[in-house]
């Protein structure tokens, strides 16, 4: 007998040997082309390691060569369910920057457009959620007709149903005229019915319950120190968001609660945005009530839209940040003085919330990392930059 | 709090460690004591630094940057800027991925792009692009292939895989490698008017 | 083949009006395009923006199973054809490739979007690939970004109609010699291995964006970095 | 709570959207599909698409000067404008040639933001497909070219406010034509 043999007594008989399973980039359920390297011991999960940059398409050096406001419609396809947030963030650093102001119906539009955007994203997000959880279809159905309507709004006010290009610095490109706040009313009125028969059909599932509860439980000390942000974050306890904490725009004038679970898993990060869109429904309520006719842009930065390559903002360097439905969007911004940024760096939600995903996903089951990737809710365009 | 009052409590509170004020946030001036200013602000019940928001690079021709944006969740304040500067040919600066986790694949990000090495970091390895990827796409100095004149490289490999070859992208190839040249972006002339 | 050349032979206006009294002429040419038109199964696979317009296009307002292309099969072997819905990347592109030679023939393309057809906006970038078009053969290119819906369901109806024009005689998936089947491109040191296939793309001379603007990435012009230190009054937070 | 109650409870949910679907209106929960080649979803006036460039009354009479400000600010760079030269070499103010290559475009709608001129303009068309995107998807001028009727037709509010402020411009311009041309007999001479 040799060395290697052993012997029946040291080995259980329900070991196995530990499998590599290759998950992506083209799979159905990765929301793109993001890879998993799971390493399985039977059909449970020892280690996961995602493999990015299937997406990587040069974001920031692509801006860091062109001229501040050509970077606009650039950021629309960095998190392209939500591009009016994203537009948010990049006018807020550069106006930062370049110390510009915003006229105060410019800053209600933008607040709109913001929130609109956050049902767009948390309604698709569930629907994308439910699909991978094997409801096919249905609630992916349900959500993108809601999106639709809201995307109609979009495309009336700002010309382009995903890729807006909305936002300038001091301002937004265009007014918002009564015929399209009347419809952004009517939609705002009808979402909270739609919320319910959402909820109807989802939240008290049996299935849904059984297959998210007490799954991915992200503990809130670690969700801190991993840098989550966004509903994630807010789903494991911890209040902090920033449109409380920041107060950019005009966030400050309007009423709301931040929706927090107290668990952490899957079902809590589900409802979280469930809530966090009814939220936005008071948000939206109160800002079409505020909105008064007045300036859509700023006066003195009418002048530079019209020839971007003289917009030459100091030499400094500016981080701005807003509270994206995906979590903290941060752009970090660096002028010498030239038309073009020096450097140009976005901070992405979706990255960094990644963070966590082996440690969500060990000890549970393969089908299990699949639901808990779609509660952590990425895009790739945003991800990968 | 003012920017100079934090940094007179950091210079007391650590002995022998000097912050600079550069616009706005606080250059440590020796990378080494990154990790000690770091876990002070993390940690002292003062400032309860414990959320890293943003890790980046950047690239200043003389040297290299990495720069740190802290914010405290537990008293919603910040933020706190932090850069670290090093020479280009020994871009060493300590990794916070052990102190926040937050850092890991940021760093991992800064480390692919601008090739600033993290040390002990846990798995610094390249993030968006390929294992084998020479040089770092985001420093300034950095040129991208032509995509449209194909090398010495491509053409065995169109052999290899017995693909015919047009005659003259052959010649092409060839006068490249007896030039010892690769086909590398042109930077833009003047006329381009970019 | 006696019977489907004799039948194709009938004049299309005669066709017509037999159809009107209800008779439908069919050859066997017509019966095996529509078969093949009317269930097109597209491959699951979302790139980047534009997948979500084409989700859109399966959602209720558009309804691609009008056309009998909404089974989204994720599996390139049961697939008819394939919509490269976004950016690929340099990183991606070999993956592609090699989704396209496990697709069985008939196999076609449609790039939706103008990343997917040459770069589109991120043409400059160093990870990005300039049209897929370098590697395999596309039959639709449709351009946007990201294309409408509608856009996406008039790109199917082209698609379609190209399928109409294919006769059962000739096509070429039932011909000895069809090689279909692309190397799949490596991953190198600065980009893929080899940059083309020259069977399937060769580099255009008239190519105007590169005589007006070769590349227009700046790298290495400006020369001289901003001196944060002396800024003294920068914005607060 | 009987367990399965939650799951009959969505069930109740989809079967009530099936029946109503039939006889709501689309935006009130009924049926949302658009039967798109026959049926389509009327455009928004602000939809873009790609652009094009705008003349009055005949092609020859296009307001492009070739200025290359579009061409400069396009972000992927997809506008190719030649300037037209006069027999001596001398440029003109109009376009030899003017490309756009669409299948790099992005539909920004920057060019229409900058053009000082109020030619260049972003269309309502998104049907374009093509299997030879060389040929097909790049634009010269002759296709691009489309007129001020067209412009007013699909876009009737920008086009009615870029008429108005070229009439006003005329206006101007021909007033203080006419001002220049009077001779200035009251005012006093200057000392020098």
């Amino acid at each position: 007998m040799d060395e290697k043999t052993v012997t029946v007594q040291d080995t259980n008989p329900m070991d196995t040997e530990t499998l590599e399973v290759n998950f992506g980039p083209q799979h159905p359920s990765t929301h793109g082309v993001f890879r998993m390297n799971i390493v399985l011991d039977g059909e449970t999960i020892v280690s996961v390691k995602p493999v990015m940059g299937y997406l990587h398409r040069n974001h920031e050096q692509i801006a860091e060569n062109l001229t501040y406001a050509a970077v606009m419609p650039y950021t629309d396809r960095l998190d392209y369910f939500n591009s009016m947030a994203n537009n948010f963030g990049y006018a807020l650093a550069v106006e930062k920057l370049a110390r510009i102001e915003v006229p105060e119906r410019a800053q209600y539009i933008r607040v709109i457009m913001a929130e609109l955007t956050r049902l767009v994203n948390h309604v698709s997000v569930i629907g994308f959620l439910l699909n991978d959880l094997g409801a096919f279809f249905t609630p992916v159905l349900y959500a993108f007709r809601e999106r639709e309507k809201i995307l109609d709004i979009f495309e009336a006010i700002s010309g382009s149903r995903m890729m807006c290009n909305y936002f300038r610095f001091g301002g937004v490109k265009r007014d918002v005229s009564d015929a399209d706040l009347e419809q952004i009313r009517k939609i705002v009125q009808k979402f909270p019915a739609f919320l319910d028969e959402f909820e109807a059909l989802l939240t008290k599932n049996e299935i849904l319950c059984m297959r998210c509860q007490n799954v991915g439980v992200l503990p809130p000390d670690l969700a801190v120190n991993a840098s989550i942000t966004g509903p994630v974050l807010r789903a494991s306890g911890v209040n902090y968001d920033i449109r409380k904490v920041d107060r950019y725009s005009i966030y400050e004038r309007f009423s709301f609660r931040i929706p927090l679970g107290d668990k952490g898993d899957v079902y809590d990060r589900y409802y979280v945005r469930i809530l966090e869109m009814r939220e936005s429904v008071k948000i939206l309520e109160q800002a079409l009530k505020g909105i008064r006719p007045g300036e859509f842009i700023h006066p003195k930065s009418t002048s530079f839209l019209k020839l971007p390559r003289n917009f030459k903002p100091p030499v400094g360097e500016a981080y701005g940040r807003v509270e994206s439905p995906k979590g903290e969007l941060g752009y970090y911004l660096v002028s010498d003085g030239t038309p073009q940024p020096w450097r140009y760096h976005v901070r992405s939600p979706s990255l960094i919330n990644l963070t966590v995903l082996e440690d969500l996903c060990v000890g549970h089951k393969v089908a299990d990392a699949i639901i808990i990737l779609g509660s952590i809710d990425i895009i790739l365009g945003e991800l990968d930059r | 709090m003012n920017i100079s009052e934090i940094k007179s409590k950091i210079e007391s509170a650590l002995p022998g460690v000097s912050v600079k004020i550069v616009s706005q946030s606080l250059l440590v001036e020796k990378p080494g004591n990154l990790t000690r200013v770091v876990r002070y602000l993390k940690d002292s019940p003062e400032f309860r630094m414990d959320y890293l928001a943003s890790v980046t690079g950047a690239d200043y021709l003389d040297y290299l940057e990495s720069v740190y944006h802290l914010y405290s969740m537990a008293k919603k304040t910040g933020p706190i800027v932090l850069r670290v500067r090093v020479r280009r040919d020994e871009p060493k600066i300590p990794s916070l991925a052990r102190i926040y986790r937050g850092a890991e694949f940021q760093e991992r990000e800064a480390y692919d792009l601008f090739g600033i090495l993290y040390e002990n970091h846990p798995d610094l390895r390249r993030l968006f692009l390929w294992e084998g990827f020479e040089g770092f796409p985001l420093r300034k100095d950095y040129l991208q292939e032509d995509s449209e004149i194909l090398e010495a490289e491509d053409i065995q490999w169109l052999e290899e895989h017995g693909i015919p070859i047009p005659e003259d992208i052959r010649k092409q190839a060839h006068e490249l490698k007896q030039q010892g040249l690769r086909a590398l972006a042109q930077k833009p002339t003047k006329e381009s008017g970019v | 083949m006696a019977f489907a050349k004799n039948i194709s032979a009938i004049d299309q206006g005669i066709k017509n009006e037999l159809a009107q009294k209800g008779i439908v002429i069919a050859t066997l040419n017509d019966l095996y395009n529509w078969g093949r038109r009317s269930s097109l199964w597209p491959m699951q696979f979302g790139l980047a923006c534009c997948a979500i317009e084409m989700i859109a296009t399966a959602c209720a307002r558009y309804d691609i199973a009008r056309f009998g292309a909404e089974l989204f099969r994720p599996s390139p072997r049961q697939a008819d054809f394939m919509i490269i819905s976004g950016t690929v990347t340099k990183k991606m592109a070999p993956l592609l490739v090699r989704l396209y030679n496990q697709m069985p023939e008939p196999k076609y393309v449609l790039t939706m979007g103008a990343c997917a057809i040459s770069g589109g906006p991120f043409i400059d970038g160093y990870n990005v690939l300039r049209g897929i078009d370098r590697y395999i053969p596309v039959d639709v290119h449709l351009p946007g970004c990201p294309p409408r819906p509608e856009a996406l369901l008039y790109g199917l109806i082209q698609l379609q109609k190209k399928i109409d024009s294919q006769e059962i005689e000739k096509c070429e998936w039932y011909q000895k010699g069809l090689k279909r089947v692309y190397p799949v491109p490596e991953y190198g040191p600065h980009g893929l291995i080899p940059k083309y296939n020259p069977e399937v793309w060769r580099p255009r001379q008239e190519e105007l964006r590169k005589q007006r603007y070769g590349q227009p990435i700046l790298t290495g012009k400006k020369t001289k970095a901003p001196h944060l230190d002396v800024v003294t009054t920068a914005p607060s937070s | 709570m009987i367990f399965g109650s939650g799951i009959i409870r969505g069930m109740f949910v989809t079967l009530k959207n099936f029946a109503t679907s039939y006889f709501r209106k689309p935006d009130e929960g009924g049926l949302f599909t658009v039967e798109y080649p026959e049926k389509r979803i009327p455009l928004k006036e602000r939809f873009r698409s790609f652009p094009f460039l705008v003349y009055d009354g005949t092609p020859e009479n296009l307001r492009c000067t070739a200025c290359d400000i579009c061409a400069r600010e396009c972000p992927p760079k997809c506008i190719y404008v030649v300037r037209a030269a006069d027999q001596d070499g001398r440029p003109l103010r109009r376009p030899a040639a003017f490309t756009i290559d669409y299948s790099v475009c992005m539909n920004c709608g920057m060019c229409e933001e900058v053009c000082p001129f109020d030619s260049i303009f972003m269309d309502h068309e998104f049907e374009i497909a093509s299997q030879d995107r060389y040929r097909e998807l790049v634009y010269t001028l002759t296709k691009l070219l489309k007129s001020n009727e067209y412009f007013n037709n699909i876009r009737p509010r920008d086009a009615q406010a870029v008429d108005k402020k070229r009439r006003e411009a005329e206006e101007k311009k021909k007033l203080a034509a006419a001002q220049a041309a009077k001779p200035k007999l009251d005012e006093p001479p200057k000392p020098v």
